[in-house]
Formats: structure tokens, sequence, C-alpha cells
């Protein structure tokens, strides 16, 4: 079976799926149409994996198809097509795995609900829309898969369509990602007026050969001056367009396309300030969080940032804007997580945060550290999501904090899985979350573009912060005395099989995935075909030095700092929330205003209802008033035809009906005519 | 042998005079024998539609198919029809709505059904006249008698405040088209004939440009509708019965950018790149502006009314950008894009408007707030919507995407600044539309008369389900539409600047 | 007498019986007599010029406007009747109810 | 075409004495409505059937004398009075249909409101005598006897529901406002004999070849164009209009507002082409001037109108304004153009007032636009073919209006410098589709008072047909009519 069909399977495979549990799934009935779905991501999964393995394992080239020509006119050929490198293969193994996983893990989730069918055919949508997302290799295609995810996510965050509390967040996740599309979109007119192709190979053709140029250019020189070699490189491959928004400013325009793709990056991967989707988006299933606001979709700026690279790679400003955004968003929002409540709240938070160390990594071009922690965040956050669904169903759909506790005796294969995934989270040394946080934090050690230094201050305070919610959480679910009321405590027990299988199957690779991945990914050469990175931004060259192996470095990495804050982190924790509970509530009082900021999330909420919505709305009230109604339809048109009416009424009058009148008109007639005919002469 | 045949004759006259026949129906059976004829008629003129698909080859991109009747040999005004790339998809999508509008009208309209048909199948001739007359008057005659039987179908089956609407409507038009008349017996009695291609092969000094432009553009503005003469729309749609809406919205607004493609580019090069800023600073404000409009929007159709606005904002940026374009490639990309966005825009504010109508025929609401929760009573409903309203909001794998793609990437090459704006429409035309659907579809239902809807019968089904079989398709794979209209796209293009050379070459002299 | 001394007096005529329909505000019977005034004036001016010119066919046209003239009276005079009989007065202030 | 077949034979021009023959449809139609007034008086039968039949009778036959001896050349006969010419002999065909059209109208009305005599055929047939005489006359004479034969008659007509205040009135105010335009005619006469010594057209046109127009004459065209706009009602000559279209019977107003015009149209014609082609210039810039006035007038004032006969008028007024435009243009194109649009536009005003008689009902009158309320709905078909005739009125096609505007459009984008006026006439005929627009609104749209169905005499439907269809017919196929106008002109 040639690569081509491979893909073709893989990618079909779950939208066939999809149709027929979404058009024959009530025809089908439960049984059939989970079976059926499961049965064809498996396939697509199985053949992931295969492809996967012959990326890391055997070196399987890069390899580019064209499905059919999408338009082609004129000199423009834009077309469907795959393009399957080692990114792309990791990402639809990851893609596929979490997908399968949630698939199982939701029989038992969503057994008794009754769009049981609707459900499945919508994750196996998302399913087919992802993978086109990440195996496309065009532009066109591309932001396809993009919205598609996007829209996948918006009926999946609505699907229970009753809940105003969730078609109002599944708008709003929509509408934000269509503020990050806005400019995705632009990104993409960049490309077009830039190359004069949509497709990717092209692009990337004229980038490498720019990166040639360029080193070739420059010995040992100051940033500045390798600032200049970057614009004559540019210029000799002719990429040295600019823009001006207004007189006097001057915009590269590689760095205005990278920034505009990266503002798609922010809406998908909630990045301050598009992040305020993806808390509320909790409002879907639990499965729907862990497959695709936790593994995937949410990774897919990521995704598409690493693809970038060659372009993003020339733009110093990009790279800048994308570190301060991202360490931002890592800290901050670990912040929030500490004062959260809600059991999904506070994962979604910890995604967030990590999802900011991933686009750190982007912005000090340590691509490989982001993807990598891409791959292993899927893993044990999927788990996380899907144990905190296990509990979630354990207690009747009761998500708060507060009303949990000591749920160990109850649930152990829920907690323990949940106790490797927080580990890997936290980044203890040997799961798999060291290795990718590790690699991260000592690339940014190693940047020195412009804000590496307060992207590491952030990302090491980050270590802190996601130790402290991440042990808090752990703690109050499964630890202490029980919180909650007799009638649940007296129904506690361990989810069935469906949900804890899939949440062993995630445990797997979230301790022990590292250790095989983590050389080839980070060190090695895996991505060598897919990411790009010029010389003078190679941050992970540090980390290759003191590397070692898997084992070498999960053992370094006690003597690390890094492991000390975490500690340091885990222990306030467990000192606050477990052993002086009195303390929690104290620090609460003492820290009042800055708690109130951070229950509050920071006001983002507020402020995007009062000036975004309602602003937008009042706008639009007052345009139609103002502008169509009062001037153009009272004030031009209705407005002249009185006036025609106006007049007619008072010419009307003149015909007087006396005859005098008439002939005194008349007279006056014949006088002005002679009088006219003797002017004119 | 089937060449002989005239085709395009056909597509006039057979709907026109089923029109007639559909009115003389035996007293007492009269309804069944109307919709009997309507339906067979509608049936046909698919299939001739079709037909016409068949025999069009479109590869040279001139005129085909050509008819020629002498008419007035005194004033040389002839009966001469012919069929190019851009006219051909216009056709077919006048005569695939016009079945549709038939068999909605079968199940929502309630009285003097037999004339409503014949005014469905009459427009629907006088529609096919506009888009194959090759001759300026027999063009203007088509073009203007469309308005009666419109006039009609909004004055007689329309809503409370129907007579303004209709007059409103018929008024703005004309004021519209009386002067295109004036330029085009001008230029007819210049060079002594009123064939279209002879118009566009004759010089014109700047300052006739000027003149004609202005008329051709009051008369083609005010159809598409263009902000700032747009205000007859809203009142139109929002009073016309379901069919008049979608004829409206679906066709009618596409003779206005029909018209810009057919005259105003080829016949006027020299005037339309020099005001082109104008009309595209008036589509922008028509993206923008109407969108937040269409935000504000209480009533159902106002809303669709005003999302139609805000969509041939893309058309008129689309026809005009191409000024500032130089490239063979962006400007064949930008007249593409507002081509698609024509029919594609035919198909989902169609699709749109029949869904109103369901909603209509059963609550006789057009108010937002008195829906809600919907889709508890109408799942399938409810699902077919969503597909339109994010086709609306220009999903891709929609047809709603393409026309909007290649629009603002075409515009992005001649100026980024133009793209930025247009580009608000991903967010704007997202939330108008879903929210929309939130209020009307999603959430618990509003009432237990909402509770109590049944889901759209056969007929709502057949023609819901052919427009979103449609819209999907032309999303997916648009190509073949485009390989239709490219050639006369180019010879157009072609056209307007040979004659835009043509006057500098004056000028320099 | 030259010939503009009878186009003076003629135009008199002519200017006497207009202003007369204008100003008479009372029956119609005057508002006749003016028009006769008027086709006078004109048969002055045919005369005159005729005799000026020294050729018949002013004259012979004139005779014509006479008996036209006379025609014209006799229907004028039966309006007139009608009138009465419908208003039961030939005031020309009550013909108003047709104006606007 | 028919008339070219007779025209094409000599012979029968021949057969007669070479006299009297081109006179023929004249002096039949005066004994022949000599002899029906006989006949009139001493028939017993009450409701005068056997008059109408003559009448019509006597219509046909005078037609079928015209087309037989359709001139084909333009000769002056009887001292140079008389002109026989296509243009003369296309005016009265023209004139003929009409007043057969209005006399189809006029039975039922007159038979419902028992004003029925046999003069009121008879003044239709001495009416159109004179109009016959009017458009062939050659010489000012002859115009002016043809034009005071017509006038008298109409005078007549107004005045003929005897009961009826209102047509008295209107018949006081025409009679007064028509002489006195008569008068101003003779006037300037009077001034361009005395100038130019000569009554014969061709003389005057001859005269002014020679020498440049002086003052006095300049001050008498202006007196005769006075009289012109009077017969036309154009503004500000107006004011009878809307008050005897009004006052008068409907089916004398039928007649007014058709026939007449094509007559006066005749005498524009003898008189400012024949005689003054020389002082072209000078009618030219007073016709601007009246067709501007008329354009805006008309169409301002019918806005106002509640009353559907004074509507009509109005918009007799505005139409008389596009009307003049043909002859502003000066060249034959022109000329035609007008011609097409006056007849045009006589068919369809006759049947515009024909279906207020086809509304009315025993005694009482439709006067009201909202009298028309729900014609739609009792009677589809008439609604729809009335409608036609108001929608042809405003210009819009399929319907032979469009044609009309087009036409005359074109004559004036012709002449140099008057494209604003080309454009004025395009904006009022917006204002004026407004309030065609509202009667086919109150047609179709408002409920009907009484639902009805209407049943009307055959005479009243044929009549009604026949209108409409014409409007159809001639919007979709013009050529032949514009050819028949054309051909009109063809020795100017």
């Amino acid at each position: 079976m040639s690569i081509f069909s491979q893909l073709l399977i893989i990618a079909f495979a779950p939208l066939l799926g999809a149709i027929i549990a979404g058009f024959f799934g009530r025809r089908i009935g439960k049984k059939l149409t989970h079976r059926l779905t499961i049965g064809l991501v498996a396939i697509s999964f199985i053949l992931s994996l295969k492809i996967f393995l012959s990326h890391f394992y055997g070196d399987a080239e890069p390899f580019n198809q064209t499905l059919y020509h999408w338009a082609s006119f004129a000199n423009i050929n834009i077309q469907i097509g795959f393009l399957m490198d080692s990114l792309a293969a990791m990402m639809i193994v990851v893609v596929t795995f979490v997908s399968l996983m949630v698939h199982i893990y939701s029989i038992g989730y969503m057994h008794d609900d009754n769009g049981y069918q609707r459900f499945f055919s919508y994750i196996s949508l998302f399913t087919f829309s992802m993978l086109m997302l990440v195996m496309s290799n065009n532009f066109l295609q591309l932001f396809f898969g993009w919205e598609a995810v996007g829209v996948v996510s918006y009926l999946l965050i609505g699907f229970w369509f009753k809940k105003e509390t969730a078609i109002f967040a599944n708008m709003k996740a929509f509408l934000v990602n269509r503020v990050g599309d806005f400019g995705f979109l632009l990104g993409i007119g960049g490309i077009l007026y830039l190359f004069g192709t949509l497709d990717y190979a092209p692009v990337f053709e004229k980038m490498q050969q720019a990166k040639v140029l360029q080193e070739s250019a420059q010995g040992a020189l100051t940033n500045g001056e390798i600032f200049k070699g970057e614009v004559s490189a540019l210029a000799a491959v002719g990429l040295e367009k600019s823009f001006s928004p207004w007189d006097g400013i001057e915009w590269s325009a590689i760095t205005f396309i990278c920034i505009c793709l990266f503002i798609g990056a922010m809406g998908k991967s909630a990045q301050v300030p598009l992040h305020v989707w993806l808390p509320d988006s909790m409002e879907g299933p639990t499965p729907i969080s862990a497959l695709i606001h936790a593994a995937t979709m949410v990774t897919a700026g990521v995704f598409m940032v690493a693809r970038m690279s060659p372009l993003f790679e020339f733009s110093e400003t990009a790279l800048a804007m994308v570190t301060v955004i991202g360490a931002t968003t890592a800290l901050f929002m670990g912040l929030v997580g500490i004062v959260q409540n809600d059991i999904k709240r506070i994962v979604a938070y910890s995604t967030l945060s990590q999802l900011g160390y991933m686009v750190v990594a982007l912005g000090v071009s340590a691509y490989s550290a982001a993807v990598f922690h891409l791959f292993t965040h899927a893993f044990f956050k999927a788990l996380l999501f899907l144990a905190a669904g296990s509990v979630i169903v354990a207690m009747h759909h009761e998500q708060d904090l507060r009303k949990m506790g000591g749920l160990r005796k109850q649930m152990p294969i829920t907690y323990w899985t949940s106790v490797i995934g927080t580990l890997a989270l936290i980044g203890t040394p040997f799961f798999a979350g060291f290795y990718s946080k590790d690699a991260i934090i000592s690339a940014v050690s190693q940047a020195d573009g412009w804000g590496s230094n307060y992207a590491y201050f952030a990302v090491m305070a980050g270590v802190v912060v996601t130790a402290m919610y991440s042990i808090r959480m752990l703690l109050l679910v499964f630890h202490g005395k029980p919180r909650m009321d007799e009638h649940t405590a007296s129904h506690l027990q361990e989810s069935p099989k469906v949900i804890t299988y899939p949440l062993l199957l995630l445990a797997v690779p979230s301790l022990a995935i590292g250790w095989i991945t983590a050389e080839p990914m980070l060190i090695g050469d895996y991505f060598s075909d897919a990411i790009f990175v010029l010389k003078e931004h190679d941050t992970m060259q540090h980390l290759s030095e003191i590397f070692g192996n898997a084992w070498a470095f999960a053992l370094h990495g006690f003597v690390t700092p890094v492991f000390w804050l975490l500690l340091i982190g885990a222990l306030t924790a467990w000192f606050v929330f477990a052993y002086k509970p009195q303390i929690a509530a104290l620090s609460a009082k003492i820290l009042m205003p800055i708690r109130k900021i951070l229950q509050n999330k920071y006001y983002f909420d507020e402020f995007n209802q009062k000036v975004f919505a309602k602003g937008s709305v009042g706008l639009g009230k007052f345009f139609w008033r103002y502008g169509d109604k009062a001037i153009i339809d009272d004030g031009i048109v209705n407005g002249s035809a009185s006036v025609v009416k106006r007049i007619a009424n008072k010419a009307r009058k003149l015909q007087t009906g006396y005859l005098y009148h008439y002939a005194l008109v008349m007279l006056i007639g014949v006088v002005a005519l002679v009088a006219y005919l003797f002017i004119r002469s | 042998m089937l060449t002989e045949i005239p085709i395009l004759s056909l597509l006039i006259w057979v709907p026109l005079i089923g029109g007639f026949l559909v009115l003389f129906g035996p007293g007492d059976k009269q309804l069944v024998w109307s919709q009997r004829i309507s339906f067979v008629i509608s049936i046909l003129i698919i299939f001739l539609s079709g037909w016409l698909l068949f025999l069009f080859d479109g590869s040279s991109g001139q005129m085909e198919l050509v008819e020629f009747a002498r008419w007035i040999p005194s004033l040389n005004i002839n009966y001469s029809l012919g069929v190019d790339g851009i006219a051909v998809p216009l056709i077919v999508l006048t005569c695939f709505i016009n079945l549709l509008v038939v068999i909605a009208a079968i199940g929502s309209i309630k009285f003097r059904r037999a004339q409503y048909f014949s005014a469905t199948l009459v427009l629907t001739g006088l529609m096919n006249g506009v888009f194959v007359a090759q001759d300026a008057i027999l063009f203007y005659v088509f073009w203007e008698a469309i308005l009666i039987p419109m006039f009609l179908m909004i004055g007689v089956w329309g809503g409370a405040n129907r007579i303004y609407a209709t007059i409103k409507f018929f008024l703005f038009t004309f004021f519209g088209s009386i002067f295109m008349l004036v330029a085009l017996i001008y230029m007819g009695s210049v060079i002594g004939s009123f064939n279209i291609a002879d118009m566009q092969q004759m010089p014109l000094s700047m300052l006739e440009q000027t003149l004609i432009f202005t008329a051709f553009v009051a008369a083609f503005a005010v159809k598409i509708p263009m902000v700032p003469v747009h205000t007859w729309l809203p009142d139109a749609h929002v009073e016309a019965p379901t069919g008049g809406s979608v004829i409206l919205a679906a066709i009618m607004l596409k003779m206005g950018g029909y018209g810009f493609l057919r005259f105003a580019l080829p016949v006027t090069p020299d005037a339309a790149s020099e005001y082109a800023w104008l009309l595209i600073l008036f589509s922008l404000i028509a993206i923008a502006y109407i969108g937040f409009v269409a935000l504000a929007q209480e009533d159902m159709k106002k809303l669709i009314a005003y999302s139609s606005i805000a969509h041939m904002g893309f058309v008129t940026l689309g026809t005009f950008i191409i000024f500032n374009l130089s490239s063979l490639d962006a400007s064949s990309m930008a007249l593409q894009g507002a081509m698609i966005q024509m029919i594609s825009h035919g198909l989902i504010s169609g699709a749109m408007f029949f869904s109103i109508g369901v909603l209509y025929d059963r609550v006789h609401s057009r108010n937002i707030s008195d829906y809600g929760g919907v889709i508890n009573s109408m799942p399938i409903f409810g699902a077919l919507m969503m597909l339109f309203v994010l086709a609306n909001a220009g999903l891709p794998g929609t047809s709603g995407f393409i026309g909007e793609f290649f629009v603002i990437l075409s515009s992005f090459q001649a100026d980024w600044r133009i793209a930025l704006i247009a580009g608000t429409t991903l967010v704007l035309g997202a939330a108008y539309s879903l929210w929309l659907y939130k209020r009307v579809i999603f959430g618990k239902p509003l009432n237990d008369s909402i509770e109590r809807l049944e889901d759209i019968n056969i007929r709502e089904k057949f023609i819901l389900f052919s427009l979103a079989a449609l819209i999907i398709a032309l999303g997916i794979y648009p190509q073949p539409l485009i390989e239709i209209m490219q050639p006369s796209l180019e010879a157009l293009l072609q056209l307007t600047d040979t004659k835009i050379a043509e006057l500098n070459i004056e000028v320099a002299r | 007498m030259s010939l503009t001394h009878y186009l003076v007096v003629s135009a008199i005529l002519f200017a006497i019986s207009i202003v007369g329909i204008v100003v008479n505000r009372k029956n119609v019977i005057t508002l006749l007599m003016c028009i006769e005034l008027m086709l006078l004036a004109v048969n002055t001016n045919f005369i005159a010029f005729s005799r000026y010119l020294d050729d018949a066919t002013g004259q012979i046209f004139v005779f014509f406007i006479l008996t036209v003239a006379a025609a014209e009276a006799a229907i004028g005079l039966a309006i007139l009747v009608v009138l009465f009989r419908t208003h039961r007065n030939i005031e020309i202030d009550n013909l108003e109810e047709l104006k606007g | 075409m028919v008339m070219q077949i007779f025209a094409t034979s000599p012979k029968i021009l021949n057969s007669v004495s070479h006299d009297f023959w081109p006179l023929l449809p004249e002096i039949f139609l005066l004994t022949a409505a000599s002899v029906l007034l006989l006949i009139d008086a001493f028939s017993t039968d009450m409701d005068r059937k056997l008059s109408y039949k003559l009448a019509q009778f006597i219509l046909l036959v005078t037609g079928v004398i015209l087309l037989f001896q359709f001139p084909t050349s333009q000769d002056f006969l009887y001292h140079r009075h008389f002109i026989h010419d296509p243009l003369s002999a296309t005016l009265k065909i023209s004139m003929l249909v009409l007043t057969s059209l209005s006399l189809m109208f006029a039975r039922p009305y007159i038979l419902q409101r028992r004003i029925l005599r046999g003069e009121y055929y008879l003044l239709h047939l001495f009416a159109l005598l004179g109009m016959m005489v009017l458009v062939s006359g050659s010489s000012l004479l002859s115009l002016y006897l043809g034009l005071e034969l017509m006038s008298l008659c109409l005078y007549a007509l107004v005045a003929m529901n005897r009961r009826e205040k209102l047509s008295s009135e209107a018949a006081v105010k025409y009679f007064v406002m028509g002489a006195i335009a008569s008068g101003f005619i003779l006037y300037g006469i009077s001034f361009v004999y005395g100038v130019t010594g000569q009554i014969h057209v061709a003389d005057i046109a001859a005269y002014l070849s020679d020498n440049e127009a002086n003052l006095t004459l300049r001050f008498a065209l202006v007196f005769i164009v006075t009289g012109l706009a009077f017969k036309f009602g154009a503004v500000p000559f107006q004011m009878w209009v809307p008050d005897v279209y009004q006052g008068a019977p409907t089916s004398t107003t039928v007649f007014l507002a058709s026939a007449p015009k094509v007559a006066a149209f005749g005498l524009a014609i003898r008189v400012l082409v024949f005689a003054f082609a020389g002082a072209i210039a000078d009618w030219q810039n007073l016709l601007i001037i009246l067709s501007v006035l008329s354009m805006v007038v008309g169409n301002l004032v019918a806005l106002a109108q509640t009353n559907i006969k004074r509507l009509l008028a109005y918009s007799a007024i505005a139409h008389i304004g596009y009307f003049l435009l043909g002859l502003i243009a000066g060249n034959t194109q022109g000329y035609s153009a007008s011609l097409f649009y006056i007849l045009t536009y006589a068919i369809t005003t006759v049947g515009a007032f024909g279906c207020l008689i086809y509304m009315a009902k025993g005694q009482q009158e439709i006067s009201q636009i909202d009298d028309l309320k729900g014609l739609g709905q009792r009677n589809p078909w008439a609604g729809l073919l009335v409608s036609f005739l108001f929608l042809s009125m405003a210009g819009l096609p399929p319907f032979v209006g469009f044609w009309a505007k087009l036409e005359v459009i074109k004559a004036v984008l012709n002449v140099d410098g008057l494209i604003w006026l080309a454009l004025v006439a395009a904006f009022m005929s917006i204002i004026g589709l407004f309030y065609y627009l509202r009667v086919v609104k109150v047609i179709f749209f408002d409920k009907a008072k009484n639902e009805a169905r209407i049943r009307a005499e055959r005479s009243l439907r044929l009549g009604l047909g026949i209108t409409s269809i014409a409007v159809i017919a001639l919007g979709l196929f013009p050529t032949q009519l514009l050819d028949f106008c054309q051909k009109a002109f063809q020795y100017i």
C-alpha cells in the first residue's frame, strides 16, 4: 500500500465514521455507532503509528503529493494535498492516539446521554479536521483544517445546547478564534503577496536559499550586523518587500506575515489576550476537553509556528513577540490556576500555562523542544483530564474541589494514574514532562533575543506555580477527609473499565515516552527535515552538550535549580493546603487583593464583555438608528419625498378655479415669452 | 443538430409563456392546474439550463450560442442573444432557484397562488433575459420589466408594511436605471448601434466616460446594492414573501454585479479606474459598517438582508480592486472572487431565506425574540440551518468562503489595509450569524408552541438539502465553476486594459 | 394716417379686451363681449394690412373671421344658457368648484 | 403594408376627376354627417342605436377612402389652401381610429346617464371633420377654419351633460379660454400676414428663406405658439386642462384628450415646420421653456391629486412636455418621434379614461383614485390591463410608452447642448412613476369596497381590450408604427 493511499485512509477513515454516525447514527444504534467510529479511528491510528515509526527508526523521506486542484486559473494554482514529514508524522500519531483513547473513554462517559451518536460523529469529524490540518501541504488546506477544528470545537462546547452557559461559551470560543483567524488570513494574504503561491514547498525553498546565503555571508558577527545580514539575504532572494502603515513606519513583509500568522496561533493556542475562550470551553463534555482543549486542537498554533519556522527565523521582532506573549501566558495563567476550585478549570489553566511554555520555546527558536513538549503534554494532560472526568462521573457531575477529598481509597486506578499525570506535569525527572520542560528552560536560558530574560524568569517561576496548583489539586481531590455529602459518598466507586483502561493506556506514555523519544527529538536530527533554525538562534546547542542520554539527563535533572523550585512549590502546596489548611485561609485574607484579581482572571472577561461585545452591538445600533434610519431613510429618501409632496401641494393652490386668474396666467405667459424673445434678440 | 435549437430564447420564453399559461386553468381546478404547469415548466427549464451547460464551450471567452433577429430596424435595435462564462452560471442559478421557489410556494402561499406562480415564472424568464441579452436596449427592457412582477409579488403577498417597501423598491431601482437608459441611448445614437459589443469597443472621451459611468453606477449600485443606496433592500426583503426574498437576494442583486462586469468595466474603463477608489471605499463601508448594523437587528429577515449587503460588498470590492492590481493572476483572482461570491451568495442567502420561511410558516413571526430552542423540536432543520449559518459566516469548505478568500487575498496584493478592513467580515460575519443561531435555534424551548413545532416536511427537506449539497460541493471543489468563467474574465480584463491603453495614447497625442 | 396708427388702435382694442377678461368678475356676458372685441381688434389689423399691402386676402380673411365669430357667439350663448340652468346665475365668481 | 398597395396604383387616382379625389374623405364625411343629422332628427328609437351604428359606419367608410387615396407625394391643391401628403393622411387615419374608439366608450356612458342625443355622435363627426381640415390645411386661413370647427364642436360636447353643474362650469371655462387662445392665434396670424403679405405656409416659408425674421414676425410667432400651447395644454397655458377634463362627461374627456391633441400636432407641424422653418431657432427656444415647465409642473401637481380625472389631466400636461422634446429636436427624426409619442399617448389615455367608464356603475361616476380599489380582485384581467395602461404612461418597458420616451429622448440627445433637457426629462419621469404606481397600488393591493365582479357592455370591453392590447403589442413590436410615423415625414 503506497504511502499516499495510507495517508488517504488515515485522513478519511474518521470522516467516514463521522458521516455514518451523523446521518445514520439513530438508525444503526449506539453500539454499532461507537464500534464503527472506534474501529475507523483505530485503523487510522495504526497506520499513523506505522508511518511515525518509519520516520522514527527508518529514515523515511518527507512525502509531498497533491490530492486535487482546488482552484487553478491564470498562474494561480491552489491545491489540496498531503505533506508527511517527521513533524506531521509525530502530530498524526498524537492526534489519532489521543482521539482513540477518547473515543473509548466516551463509551463510558457519555453512555446515557441521548446525543450519543451525535457525539461520536463530532469527535470523529474533529479527528478528520485535525488530521487535514497537520497533514496539509499548503496554506489553504491549513486554513481549512484550522477553521474546521474550530467549528467542531464550537459544536462540541455547545454539545449540551440547552445549557445557557454552554451555548454562550461556544459562541465566545468561535468568535475569539475568528479574531485569530482574521490575522491568520492576512498572513496567508501576505504569503501569496510575497511568494505568489500558497504551497509550502516553494516558500520553504526560498527561505532555505536565504538561510544558505546568510550563513555563508556571515562569519562571527555581532547581532546588529547579523540583522543586516538577514536583510541582505532576504533581499538576495527577493523578499525584502515591506509595508508602511503610515509614512515613516516600515514593516518588513516577513515580520508582518509572521506576526499575522502568530495572531492566528494566539487564537487557537489560547495565548494572552486571546486565551479567554479556553477556560469557558470546559462547559463541553470532559472527553472533549481532553481531546480538543488539551491534547490536540489547542496545540495547532504551536504546530503551525513550528511548521513556519523557516519564516519566523527571519524575523527577530516576531520571535520576540512570541517569546513575551508565551512567557506571560505561562506564568500568569498558572497563577490563576492556584485559586480555582473547579477541577476542570484548574486543568484548563494548567493547559494554558503549558501552552505558554511551548510558545516561549518557539520564541527562542527551540522549535523541537516546543514540539516535544506538545508531544508529551498531549499524553499527560489528556490523562489528567480523563482522570478528572472519571472523578466527576464518580461524584455525579460535581466539579467543585471543596466537595471532594479522600477519593484515593475508592478510586485507586484513577488516583494512581492522576499521580503519574501530575508528576509528569510538574516535570519530575524521569517522567515525560521533565524532558520537554527542562529542554525548554535550558533553551530559554540560552536565548539572547529581546525579552528572553523576562521569559527566563517567567518559566522558572512557572515551575513553582505549576507544582503548587497541581499538587494542591491532587491533595484536595484524593487526600484529606471526604467533604462530599452522604449520598454521593455512599455511591462512590471506581469508574468502569472503558474509562479506566484509557487512563492506564495514557499513563504509560506519560511516564515513559520520554525515555525513548527525548534523545532523537530534542538533540537528535529527528526534526531536521521539518524544522529550520538559523545558526545564531540555535539555543538547543547547550542542551545537546549536557544531555548525554535520557537516563543521564534525568539524573542530572535532580541537581538543577529547576528541581529545587519544583520541590519548593510542591512542599508549600502540601504545607498550606493539606498540612495546615488554616494557613490557606489566613493567606487568603492577607493576599486578598491579589487573590481577588486572580479569581477574576485579571478581569479579561469583564473587559471583553463590556468593551467588545456590548460595544460592537451598541455601535451597530448606533449606525443603524442614525446612519441608516435617520440620515439615509428619513433624511434623504423620505425627506426628499415629503419635500416634493409639499411643493406639489403648494403648486396645486395656483389653480384657483377663477377664470380671470386663468386668463391672467395666460397673459403673463405671453408677455413673458415675448419679453424672452426680445431679450434674446 | 442540437445546437440548431435556440436554447437561449427557450430559456426566456418557456417560463414567460408558462407564466401566462398558469393563469388559464379551468375555473374549478385552477389551483391544481397552476401547480402542475408551473412545476413542469420549472423542471423543463432546469433541463434547459443543464443542456445549456452541455452546449456551452467557454474556452474562447467570447459570446456563444448567439441568436440574432432584427427587431426595430429603424433604431437598429435587435433581438440579439448570447452567453459567455459570466452569464452561464447565473442563468443556471436562476433556473435552479426558480424551481425551489415554486416548490416552496406550494406550501407557504395561501391565497392567489396561481398568480404567484405566474409572477415567479415571469420573473425567471425576464431574469434569464437580462443575462443573455446582447443588445443594450433589449437588456434594459428585461431589466426594467422585472420590476413589475416583483412589485406585484411584494405588494400582494407581502407583509404588513408591504406598500411602502414595494414602492420604495420600485422607485429606487427606477431612479438608478433611468439614467442608465439615457446613457445607453446616448451611446447608441453616437455609434448607431445598441449592440453591447460595439459599445464596449467604442472610443469615449474622459468626460463622456465619467458621465456614462456615473449613470451605470447609479443603476447597478442601487441594484447590488451598495452603501449608501442600500436602504430599499432591508425593507423589500422583510416585507416580501419567502419566495420573493429568495429571488431578490439570490438573483436580482446579482444583476447589479453582472451589470458592472458587462457594462461599467468594459465600456467606461478609464472612468472606472478613475473612481475605483470611491467604489472600493463604499464596498469597504458596506463590509464593515453594515456588518455592525446587521449585528443590531432584531428581525431575522432584516439581519439576513443586511448580511447580504455586506456580502455583496465583496462583489463590488473584487470588481473594482482590479484597477489597483498589476498582475493578471491577481486581477483574475479578484474577478473570480466576485463572481463566485455572487453565485455562492445566491445559494446561501437563498437557503437562509428559505430557512426563515420555514420558521415563519410555523410561528408567523420574524422577531428573533419570539424564538429560542427551536432545535429541540426541529433537529434536522437545526442541523441544516447550522450549515447555512456557518456558510454565511464564510467557513472554509462551504461556498461562502471562496469568494471572500479570493477577494481578500487579491485586495491584499493591492493594499494590505484594504484586506485588513475587508477581513473584519471574518469576525463580524461570524458574530451576527452565530448570534442569530444561538438566539433562535439553541437554548431551551422558549415556549411550548416552539416545543411542539414539527420538523421540516419532505418539500422543505428537498429544498434545503439540495441547497446544502450545492453549498458544500462548491466549497470543496470550485474548479469546474472557475474553469467556466476564467476565459471570459480574462477576455474582459483584456478588453478593459486595451481600452485604457488606447485612451492614454489619445491623451498622449 | 399711417399703418402704425391703425395697428396701435387695434393693439389698444386687443389690450382692452384682455384686461376686460382679467378684471371682470361679474357675469359671463361681459366676457363674451370682450372676446368679440378681441376679434374686432384682429379684424382691424387685417383690414389695415390689406389696405397697406393693397391685397384682398386680408379682407377675405376678415369675412371668415366674422362668420366664425358669429358661430362662436352662438355657442357661447348656448353654453351660457346651460350655465344659467345649472347655477341659476351667471356670476364668474361662482365658477370655482373645479380647482386644485 | 396596406397603404402602399393602394398608394402604388395611380389609376385609382386618375379614375376620378383629379380635382375632388383628394378632398373626398372630407366631402364624404360632411355629407354623411349631414344625412345622419336628418336621420337622427326623424328617428324615433329612444336610445339611438341606429345613429351610433351609422356613425361608426361613416367613420369606417371614411377610413377606407383615406386608405385608398393614401398619397405618395406631397401636392398643394385648391389654390394651395389644401395640402395632400402622407402626413395629413397619417394623422387623419389616426384621428379617425381614436374617434371611433371614443365613440365605443361614449355609447354605454351616455346611455346610462340619459344625456343621449344624436348630436353627441354628430358633434364627434363634425369635430373630426374640423381636425381633418386642420391637418391638411396649408394656408393660415384653412388652418384657422379647421381649428375653429374642431374647437366649437368640443365646446358643445363638454356642455353636453346639461344637468351637471360641473360640466357647464367646465364648458364656460373651456369656451372662454379657447376663444382667447384663438384670438391670440388670429392676432399672430394678422401680423404674419402684415409682414409677409402671405397666408400660405409655403409662401411664408419662402419669405423667411429670403429675408431674416424681423421683430414683428417673432412677435407674431409668440402669439401663434401661445395658441398652439393652449391647444396642447402646455404650461403656462394649461390652466383649462384639469378643470375641463374633470368637469366634462368622461366620454367627452376620452375624446377631448386624444384626437384633438393629434390634430394640434398637425397644426404645429404646418405652422412651425412648413411656415416658420426659417425661424426655427426662435420657436425652438420657446418650446424648450414650455416643455420643461410642462414636465415639471405636470408631474409635480399630479402628485398632489386625489381625483383620478385630474391626475390624468396633469399627467397629460406632463406628457405634452415630453412630446414637445421631439419638436424641439427640429429634424425629421424628432418630428416622427413626437408623432409616435402623441399617437401612443392618445391610445393609452383613451384606455385610461375608458377604464373609468368601465368601472362606473349606473349613474355614479368614478372620480376618486380610491374608487379603483380592488379592481385587481374584482376582475383580475381588467386590473392587469388597466395597470398596463398606467405603467405604459410611466414609460416602463415592455409597454409602448417606453418606446415613445426612448424616441423623444434619443431625438433630444442628438441635438448638441440639450443633454440637460434629456436628464430633466429622465428625472421628472421618476416623479411621474410615483403617482402611476399609486394607481396600480390601489388597483392591486387595496381591498375592494364591494367584491361584485364587474360586468360591462361589449363595446366597452372591446374598447378597453383594443387599447390595452395595443399598448402591449406595440410595446413588443413597435416597428410598424415607427415606420408609419417616419413615412409621414418623408417630404420634409
